[in-house]
């Protein structure tokens, strides 16, 4: 077994190897041969090959000149439209090398900008169009705004197909050496939800402890994520208040969760079948009502943690009622 | 010094210590600094630079200057009173000609206050003075209070990190007593012990206070130090949330706002820490969490409109909001200082490890660095718990370091296999 | 097919070819029969001729010159009232070419900007009313200030009737050579909501696909089918949450949808006579309430993932009430 | 009909035609006599003669050569107090001609200045009062600052009286030779609230339609008649939520209404004592906080339709307990 | 009346008259005889007297000299990082001229200050103690860094006496020749909230409109009077809605209070203490938290007029649940 990270290691070199996206790859395989691109916009599922195809692109145009002529930039890392501005103008202001006259600037996750930002972003493209074109990658499209929608080719990415995935994974693990069961494969599906790179990493995670099968997978993806959220929302319920909050700081310090993460996870925990919890079907709806509640308060607010501690409390209040009511 | 002009010199500059002897506290720190100061006369050291960090008043430019006398040095000082843009600080080390063999013997550069570094001004200051560290052939010498800002990490690297703590309490009644005696006051020792709790370790407050109170007496009572105004923070927020949670009217608790030092985000803190322990009701508690959510969502309001209109109401739901929420007759704890602030400053080195390997699998997996921390690390950890081998792969080709790998594994042993593997 | 946009290549070139609006299209005559124009504002819904008739009027009065006699401006793209004051300025510097004795300006989108900017227009107007005509258009003309609107001649459009839409599609279609079926048409008028630009940008996408039929109508543009959405209501108010939170998903992955955007294909499916979901009315009012409250919540920024789950979530409730109760 | 705005055509040129404000003209008057001015301060609603009264005083200070001696400011159109203050400087610098010897300056919405502009305003007012008077006109006196306050003299304008707004919308109309009804009267004084500007800049966009009854006055204001907002309530409480959702759509599409105008007429009906709406006390006041929920919401940029039909369906809620209950 | 400032006119020019400082004051004495300060940091609530303190320790420290001595900046002065490295170290550096030897830098709003200017200056405390002291001054303490805090002296102001500002209030109507009454000086104390400055404003500002009753200040100040605004609460709380709704109205129109005006008194309203509309203590909580949510709204754009009916009603619910409940 190779000790890369695997999702790097399979990653697709050339177009022609993605999977599922055969519209997608004959477009672009068309601007390659034309050595002209417009402004690109690429939407679709996370982990269904959007930034690869970027990349693919842009290996194919420049060749092994590609790190003098690609900038990538991830929207939720840089801080802000100003930032953004000041790489692009630093960078656009060199001519490209090679035969392509332009540079290629790759911008992920360009629907967390907010709209505000978008305009700046759209008079930024504007700008150097003449010496660099974009490729902004979304997860939905919908919250780019019209006018840069308007000014891209629009490329949508499909989910994978099972069989492909399956196929693909199969193909990594003989690579590897790896022993993998059919169950395995069916779980790493199950649980990855059609995102190839979840996959994979969760493939390399099961294969670094031994066979793959379904336990495998299962325990994997058990160990993966924190087990402090389901103990932070026993404790709350049973009025524990205190370590409830304990465990809270424990995830949000030691872990580097935001609010919003933790929210989705308790979600996922009052409402999963399999939780330990044992809550009633309408107090599972009255604390999913609650996470909403919460979760907008976070956005509206300003400190994450006392919002999430009034979610406690309130949770205090309700297991009260349960369990001695 | 003229006789004239030192009489006029305030108290802090005229019983400044001239001696090693005369500092007050820090006698550890003290003898560590001194060796390594000492250790240049052997050659170059290992660690050029020496940086000591602590809290105001403390004695950290004094303990500079004492050195520089004590031993012979010639200083060269820069503080944020200066600029200190690259040019500047490039023009100081010329001055003091840091590269030359023989003739700069005797002579420190001293940079005070560097957390006092503007980003905007100062451009280009702090990579310059790094770069001054690594060419030097005489010492330097670094104070700050808080070098922890993550800007400083490559410079904590290149230095002797040395802190500087609060000198006890009773330490500081004895120098305020040798001042006294020096200025003929007669002074009642619990006056003193007054001025010197309040000032909490922080010498130069402690005979600014000695001296304003002193002016145009020779006998200090405690009744004369009973009006002097409370810099301590700890005893007031004590006092405050008691006041707050004790309130029986809405307009007793805003009253807290007025009276007291704490500024609102800390006063915020304050109140979310404790209320679990005064409120053991979990309706009261709820209620008030509920009134503080309120609070906060009216600071976040603020912040993103900038409407400071609404600021009385963020403030009245965090003291009436939080007081009316108590059904119960008012009842004594022990107040807590904020625990999240400890934890935040304890889990600095933490927090700062796991977001470089963030960044780290960032760059590699063309990944957000929010997208390597909840899709990719966790995965990792799976990885480095269960399979040494892989993970001394991964860890080199992610470059990280022991720490971060020891962070990822959250266990040492299993952290030294995997060093092993990648030393293979 | 060609490659131009059909909106532009199928626009109306004469007055009488517009849809559906007799009325202004009688007083439009008349304006150019007397070579005389007032100030003009024209109001209505999007898509129903606004522009086409500014267009119009302008081919019919100038002829072949009116390129040279026309300035068209966006208020929501040009940066503030300084940049229109100055290419109004300068525009109507220079004396009207050919029998009209003055310019025609074409001020689109006029209901978006500021009354303040309004305010300066108004200015703008009197100052060049010698040389110069304005034609304001706006969606919503209670944006446009009083003074501004006590100096124009007003027309309004009216909503274009479904089956002058689907003619005008099939048309279309038919002159491209693409294959239209009954349930695309149906397709692309519920989606675009008498809205002609829209309904042939829809018409232009799909058959971009191949055969123009319901399901490649909603794929381009980015809905669900109302039919899946149905299905998702369904389970949730059946009870079963966790399916109807994977249905959702799948949407949202699918589709590539934005919480937003479900929230209105739900409110649309609830509100839909022709919906599969029989839904008692009152029912459906309690939805409409929820939905309004989550759709407000996403809108502020709260999460997509959890506030549509909190909505299934007490759709379930509601659910358990109906039938079990 | 003129070409120029009415308001201007018929605005009063001597303080004795100002209508309603008795006392404010005797003080005026007074001045006049005096031929002397302190600082002043105007303030009041809209279009209650501000700036009538100061241009009026001007004219009977100055008589002729008024224009000599009067500067008129917009603090809102001016870029900034920096502006003022060089215009000003330039305006002072230079003697006043004829027997009073100092000019005015008039500064309309100074309410809209910066508190930190108004500090600046202060310091020029001291530095120029030997040769220039300031007349400050604002709505809201109390965004003055005090320091400007103490310095002026202070005079408020009352609302104008129903009966001699009507008085003079029927002189103009008849010297423009309209035909107004008495129902447009009553519509534009409904619609004007109190603002002589407004009713008559409605009365000249309404009467280019031609005739002016109550019809006409709605549509050049961007709104519906009020009863047939009433009916779509009154659909609405009596739980016919898809009828009175069908008759909103319709509102908002014939009369080109945004959301956030058809919930200001919905206030406007719930509130009128006129309503043909027959709805209990207790009643109305659900409803308006209903309707101040629904309008913040759409204010924030939720969508108009969802959020309507949201509002509908808590009426039919309200509707249902109130008459089944 | 006399045209300048009365605050100017009538600040303190000795310690002696500082009014309810007596510990501050003496500490002061002291120094001047001594002719030495330490470095001082006054604190306290606005309007206290910290400025003229400063000043007449100047005064009274150089004498004639002073204005040669004594380095004044304050907010609207340049105090950034650039200012305190040249001008500030400049001044403090060169000699004191007169028999005191070192010069005074008074800093006024000092909490204002950028911690970066802070930083710079904390140096030059010490470096140029010899020929400079500092005087900083704050509202807010704690924005003053640790490190410059001690360094200094600090003096705390106390809130004034409420008999000791009517008492000044009284003496400079006196000599202003200004009539009066009881319940005027009342008013000014209770808008004034202790504010010595604002106090003496505030009487200037209502003594242009003639006698100084409670009426004149409440005018000036652009506030309705407390007992109205109780009067139209009691209504609402009463579930007397459309009442409270014509008592909104006229103050509105009759102050000319914009709507946040309206929601700010409201708010003071209920909060005060003195209220007469005896308000259980947790329900003030609640209303407080409604009016901030409403000023909220109107802050963000929403309609005063609805926003304020929507806070009535809600009032209204309240009085509902609270008196009949």
């Amino acid at each position: 077994m190779s000790e890369i990270l695997w999702t790097e290691k399979y990653r697709p070199r050339k177009l022609d190897e993605i999977i599922d996206q055969e519209e997608v790859v004959a477009r672009l395989k068309q601007f390659v041969r034309e050595r002209n691109i417009p402004h690109l916009l690429f939407a679709g599922p996370p982990g269904t090959g959007k930034t690869t195809a970027a990349l693919c692109l842009a290996y194919e145009l420049y060749g092994d000149r590609w790190r003098d002529n690609v900038l990538e930039l991830n929207a939720s890392d840089e801080r802000g439209i100003q930032t953004i501005r000041a790489r692009v103008k630093e960078y656009a202001r060199t001519v490209a090398l090679g035969e392509v006259p332009f540079k290629l600037i790759i911008l992920d996750e360009a629907d967390n900008m907010t709209s505000d930002a978008q305009q700046a972003l759209r008079r930024i493209m504007e700008l150097y169009t003449a010496t660099a074109r974009f490729c902004l990658i979304a997860n939905y499209p919908s919250k780019i705004i019209e006018p840069i929608q308007s000014r891209c080719a629009f490329f949508r990415f499909q989910p994978l197909k099972k069989e492909h995935v399956i196929e693909r994974l199969r193909y990594i693990a003989q690579q590897e050496g790896v022993e993998v069961t059919e169950d395995g494969l069916e779980a790493i599906w199950e649980v990855s939800e059609g995102d190839m790179r979840r996959a994979i990493n969760t493939l390399q995670a099961a294969a670094a402890l031994g066979r793959v099968d379904a336990d495998a997978v299962y325990r994997v993806v058990g160990r993966a994520k924190p087990k402090e959220v389901a103990e932070m929302l026993a404790l709350a319920l049973k009025g524990n208040f205190l370590e409830a909050r304990r465990k809270l700081r424990e995830l949000m310090i030691n872990y580097g969760l935001s609010g919003v993460d933790i929210i989705k996870q308790v979600h996922r925990e009052i409402m999963s079948p399999r939780s330990a919890l044992k809550i009633p079907e309408d107090v599972k709806v009255e604390l999913a009502d609650l996470a909403g509640e919460i979760e907008f308060r976070m956005v509206e607010g300003a400190d994450d943690e006392i919002q999430l501690s009034a979610f406690l409390a309130k949770l205090a209040l309700i297991g009260r009622r349960l369990y001695k009511g | 010094m003229s006789a004239r002009a030192s009489l006029r010199l305030p108290w802090v500059e005229k019983y400044r210590p001239r001696r090693l002897a005369d500092m007050v506290g820090n006698a550890s720190a003290i003898r560590e600094i001194v060796a390594w100061l000492k250790s240049w006369e052997k050659g170059i050291p290992e660690k050029r630079a020496l940086l000591i960090y602590g809290p105001p008043g403390v004695g950290k430019t004094t303990l500079v200057h004492v050195l520089a006398r004590e031993f012979g040095y010639e200083l060269i000082e820069m503080n944020a009173s200066d600029l200190r843009r690259a040019e500047d600080i490039r023009r100081i080390a010329r001055a003091a000609d840091i590269g030359s063999l023989f003739g700069s013997r005797g002579r420190i550069i001293f940079f005070d206050e560097v957390d006092g570094m503007s980003g905007t001004e100062d451009r280009g200051g702090l990579a310059e003075i790094m770069e001054v560290i690594k060419e030097t052939r005489i010492p330097i010498i670094l104070a700050a209070n808080d070098p922890w800002d993550p800007r400083f990490r490559p410079l904590r690297d290149l230095c002797k990190m040395v802190r500087m703590d609060r000198p006890r309490p009773s330490d500081i009644v004895k120098l305020l007593r040798r001042i006294c005696l020096a200025e003929g006051i007669k002074a009642d020792p619990a006056a003193l012990r007054v001025i010197a709790e309040n000032a909490e370790g922080d010498i130069r407050s402690a005979i600014n206070d000695l001296e304003a109170i002193a002016e145009g007496r020779k006998v200090i009572t405690v009744d004369d130090v009973r009006h002097l105004a409370k810099r301590n923070r700890q005893h007031d927020a004590f006092a405050t949330l008691k006041m707050l949670f004790s309130a029986r009217r809405c307009d007793q608790a805003k009253a807290i706002l007025s009276q007291s030092l704490l500024d609102y985000d800390m006063l915020l803190q304050w109140i979310h820490e404790n209320l679990p322990y005064q409120y053991k009701d979990p309706e009261e508690l709820a209620k008030a969490y509920e009134a503080l959510s309120k609070a906060d969502m009216y600071f976040g309001r603020i912040v993103k409109t900038q409407n400071w209109g609404l600021l009385s109401y963020a403030l009245e739901m965090m003291t009436a909001g939080v007081a009316m929420a108590r059904k119960r007759p008012y009842r004594f704890v022990k107040y807590q200082f904020p625990q999240r602030i400890l934890l935040m400053a304890k889990t600095k080195e933490v927090r700062r490890l796991r977001e470089e390997i963030c960044r780290r699998i960032a760059s590699k997996c063309h990944v957000s660095r929010k997208c390597a921390n909840a899709e990719v690390l966790p995965f990792l950890r799976v990885i480095f718990e269960g399979n040494p081998k892989m993970a001394a792969g991964i860890a080199k080709w992610l470059d990280l370091s022991e720490d971060m790998i020891r962070f990822i594994v959250g266990d040492r042993r299993k952290a030294k296999e995997i060093v092993k593997y990648m030393r293979k």
